[in-house]
């Protein structure tokens, strides 16, 4: 079955700027892909469309079998609840701790605060600053900061992830590492989808490939073309 | 740097606490948190709340002050009394009957007899006339009753003027004129300023509110983007808009407290030059807890408009 | 993406502009951008505005009330006048005469006599008490001057009564008495309110550009560490303040306008209850000038304190 | 003669934190020489310490004969439009366009505003966004972002180029022509100073290499040793 499937789907930004023309393609439950594409290629908005945050002009997204043109007003809250995301700006609450910062996603889908600390902490472990919990995210580095932004929208295992850029500020070794979180998610069964530019990287995840150009997808490799 | 994969600390069956105990857990951090925030910039918010009580503090003393000029008016107007002249030809024991018979109406609070004889020394007493009257052969003078009215002032003049045995009632209607003038004229000088006033309290309140809130907007659109649903995003605005209008509407009081000892004394000069002793009047317990509480609400209720707005700013892709 | 190297296009010997150049064309641009900034968000800008017109508006108002009272005080205590009894041996010719002086001298506007036999007549046709007058033989009532003072009432008053042939000086005490009381305590009402409003004036002003600039303390840190000076963050602000100044200015003039004219029936009604012709004034073109003027230069005040404030805030790292 | 000198510093941060210990370098006039290290390890600190954003907690730098700590108040201005910046996030003035952005560098020395429009233009063509001059950042892609800030940090031509993680936003291709472009600033009287993490990038430069591990300078590679 498929998590989401694209359809045709074209964004137009309200300056006239074309960012993604007639995308199609499926994603499936537990599956693992990458987008890659020059600066400016559309990543980014491919993957805003699919937590909300712009809205397609052309075509259709399903969500399962949501149809995202569909939802609407608090029904949009619940959707996002269902998508992790790991922004290309990290978009940390620069007020709250690292620890809150991560455990809000819990938060939001109604844990009380004092029960969410262990599997912060756990999670905090998992990126390698469990000793970070308690700093403001203004007194991290950004690679660290990009790593609390990471553990944020694993903690509450969604249905998709979908990380933008997310090693973008981490070096080869933390890169790696990081992969091999993601790549551990799906067997939980969290689909996972990452915007990367980084090419040796995700030449060497040999898993699926969204080459986007200008705004079009002009590849969709598989794993198991490249082995044919 | 340590990054474990592999199953995860946390038990697969996930606990789902109670969703009441959730939201009451939630509402007690907003709260806190925004308690937390007052307390963190003391400036910031000394001055918000200064703006916001001063806002408060004018309508409010307005109201007060009106209030008490009406009591005000009211007592001066007691105080004040209607000659009643009588025909010259009603002799004193009639006249000590009349005086009777009016003090037995409820309208009339008072009456005191003033014999023609009376009169007279009084003249003599009072004046440098005395050679011109002792030219007089017979007391010209009639008997005078003064009457003191215990309601209305000028339906009770209407009906003394009525009676058969009054030649000339007098009520001292220049003065009441006048009186009425400058009641009238501060009744409608009050209104433009309330008028002003409730303006200015709504434009000040929401205003801080609004800025407190635009400068949070990133904060706003971050939460919204992980699925904060609007009610959750408002909470704590709502909380720091009811602590802001709690402290406000008490600061407010306490200014008008201060204000009102300060009027006391010229006001009770005033009033004496009237006879009266009357007393400025300011906020009772329950009063002064309907303030703050009000106070409170206001920006509870300013918070939640302003909070609206910015959400349908932020969520704009939900059109 | 052709991103091209080697030698720039620009030439290596790099044109200065004349420093005066560039600041004016600094501050051109600061203006405009602020201008622009007001514009591009007009209900946010409103709402500024109107929050500062008020807190401007009602000590303004405040002022010119007091002006007012003032010269309606003036005003009335001219209108007024001051009864003189002549003794009763002094004949009319006599008291005709001492008019005809009394009108000469510089404090005494005007002088008119009513003789015994005027008095009498106007005591007829007034009262009820014609057969009670008629009754005595000889006319007891003496010769009368009103006096209208043209200067100090109270001085004169006490002059008049040293007069040789003045028996009684009767000047309203009770009633003079009872206006004093009245703006005593209005003065001191009036002080109080100015307090309070020059305090909410200030914290206003202020608070609506601290938020404002709050809310660029991120552009403002941006421009710190691209090595803008203070004076060049500062000058947008600057403009921005004496805009929203200049802006609120010009609405509180129009709302204290409009206030002025409802109250103009009320005021006129009560001024001509004491026989005055007095009219409400508001503001010249000279003086509206000024309060627009001085409103810009409070709000340009008030940017630069609380830049200069957010600036050391952000310059942490300097001290 | 050289343009940048630490003597023994070191950063502490208010939380604590030791992010620099007793760092000691120089960098030559025109000299171009990359900072790496991993997450966290002090690449920024390093940076922030030169344009003065940070102070240092203990130890000496000097820019060219100046001792910057005694650079206070109104000369911290005038210092930093000698150092040109990159930041890791970007820092671009929302509410003014891509040109304004990149121009500001120019009006802050003094110039007029018409003025700078020629040299603006050609900046943003030698970073490939000749047609994005009238964006505001908002409406852009995180690498097209991200070439806006160092459009705006050469475009003054500063004795010193301090740019962090300048190609983290940016595919391989992309990332190989900005360094080009870096490449070519010694020649015309700028050093250059970039924090990466990127070790295939930097290792392909054969520049000078500084690196960093929690905070010390473990390494200090000259691609003259590396010849040897
Ligand atoms: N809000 C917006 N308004 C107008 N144009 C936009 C907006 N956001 C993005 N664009 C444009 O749409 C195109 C695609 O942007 P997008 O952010 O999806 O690129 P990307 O592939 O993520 O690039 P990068 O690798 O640099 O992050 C770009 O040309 C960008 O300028
Ligand atoms: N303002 C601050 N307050 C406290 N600690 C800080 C602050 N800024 C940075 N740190 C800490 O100092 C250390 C060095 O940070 P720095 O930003 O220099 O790292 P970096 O090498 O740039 O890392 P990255 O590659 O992730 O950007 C980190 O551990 C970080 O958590
Ligand atoms: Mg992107
Ligand atoms: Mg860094």
């Amino acid at each position: 079955m498929s998590v989401l499937r694209f359809d045709n789907v074209s964004k137009r930004y309200a300056s006239g700027r074309e960012a993604l023309s007639e995308v199609s393609f499926d994603v499936g439950a537990g599956e693992m892909l990458f987008v890659t594409g020059h600066s400016g290629a559309g990543k980014s908005t491919l993957l805003k469309l699919i937590h909300l945050s712009e809205r397609p002009s052309r075509g259709a997204i399903l969500f399962g079998d949501r149809n995202l043109l569909k939802v609407r007003g608090r029904r949009v809250a619940l959707h996002r609840r269902e998508v992790g995301v790991v922004f290309q700006d990290h978009r940390l609450l620069t007020d709250r701790s690292v620890a809150d910062n991560v455990g809000l996603p819990l938060v939001l889908r109604g844990e009380r605060r004092a029960d969410t600390g262990k599997r912060v902490r756990s999670v905090l472990d998992r990126v390698g600053l469990g000793d970070r919990a308690t700093a403001l995210p203004g007194q991290l580095s950004a690679g660290e900061q990009q790593r609390v932004g990471i553990a944020r929208a694993i903690i509450a295992e969604p249905r998709l992830l979908v990380a933008d850029e997310p090693t973008g500020n981490l070096d080869p070794t933390l890169s790696a590492e990081i992969m091999a979180l993601f790549e551990s998610l799906p067997e939980r069964g969290t689909s996972v989808m990452i915007a990367s530019h980084d090419l040796a990287l995700v030449k060497r995840m040999k898993k699926r490939v969204l080459v986007l150009n200008q705004g079009r997808l002009v590849d969709d490799i598989r794993p198991e073309d490249l082995a044919e | 740097m340590n990054v474990r994969t592999g199953v995860p600390a946390n038990t697969p069956a996930r606990r789902r606490p109670s969703r009441l105990a959730a939201w009451a857990d939630h509402h007690v951090f907003s709260l806190v948190a925004s308690l937390g925030r007052l307390v963190a910039k003391p400036w910031a918010t000394a001055l918000t709340i200064g703006v916001m009580a001063v806002a408060l503090a004018l309508p409010l003393g307005l109201w007060v002050m009106l209030g008490n000029a009406e009591r005000f008016v009211g007592d001066v107007q007691q105080a004040r009394q209607i000659d009643v002249f009588l025909k010259p030809g009603v002799d004193v024991a009639r006249a000590r009957a009349l005086a009777g018979e009016l003090e037995a109406r409820p309208d009339i609070a008072a009456v005191e007899l003033r014999t023609p004889e009376q009169g007279l020394a009084s003249l003599r007493g009072a004046s440098g006339l005395d050679e011109a009257l002792q030219v007089i052969g017979e007391n010209p003078l009639p008997s005078l009753l003064v009457v003191s009215p215990g309601g209305d002032e000028l339906a009770l003049a209407e009906s003394l003027r009525e009676l058969p045995d009054a030649d000339v009632v007098q009520h001292d209607a220049a003065w009441r004129q006048r009186l009425d003038g400058w009641l009238r004229f501060g009744t409608r000088f009050a209104w433009a300023l309330a008028v002003l006033l409730g303006v200015g309290a709504l434009l000040v309140v929401g205003n801080t509110v609004r800025l407190d809130i635009q400068q949070r907007r990133e904060e706003i659109s971050v939460l919204q983007q992980l699925g904060a649903t609007d009610g959750f995003i408002r909470r704590p605005f709502l909380y720091l808009g009811a602590c802001y209008g709690v402290l406000a509407g008490a600061v407010a009081l306490a200014v008008l407290t201060a204000v009102e000892w300060s009027l006391r004394p010229p006001l009770l000069a005033l009033a004496q030059s009237y006879g009266s002793d009357f007393m400025l009047r300011g906020f009772s317990l329950p009063h002064a807890a309907l303030v703050v509480l009000g106070a409170g609400a206001l920006g509870w209720l300013g918070a939640g408009l302003v909070t609206g707005q910015t959400l349908r700013q932020t969520r704009a892709t939900d059109t």
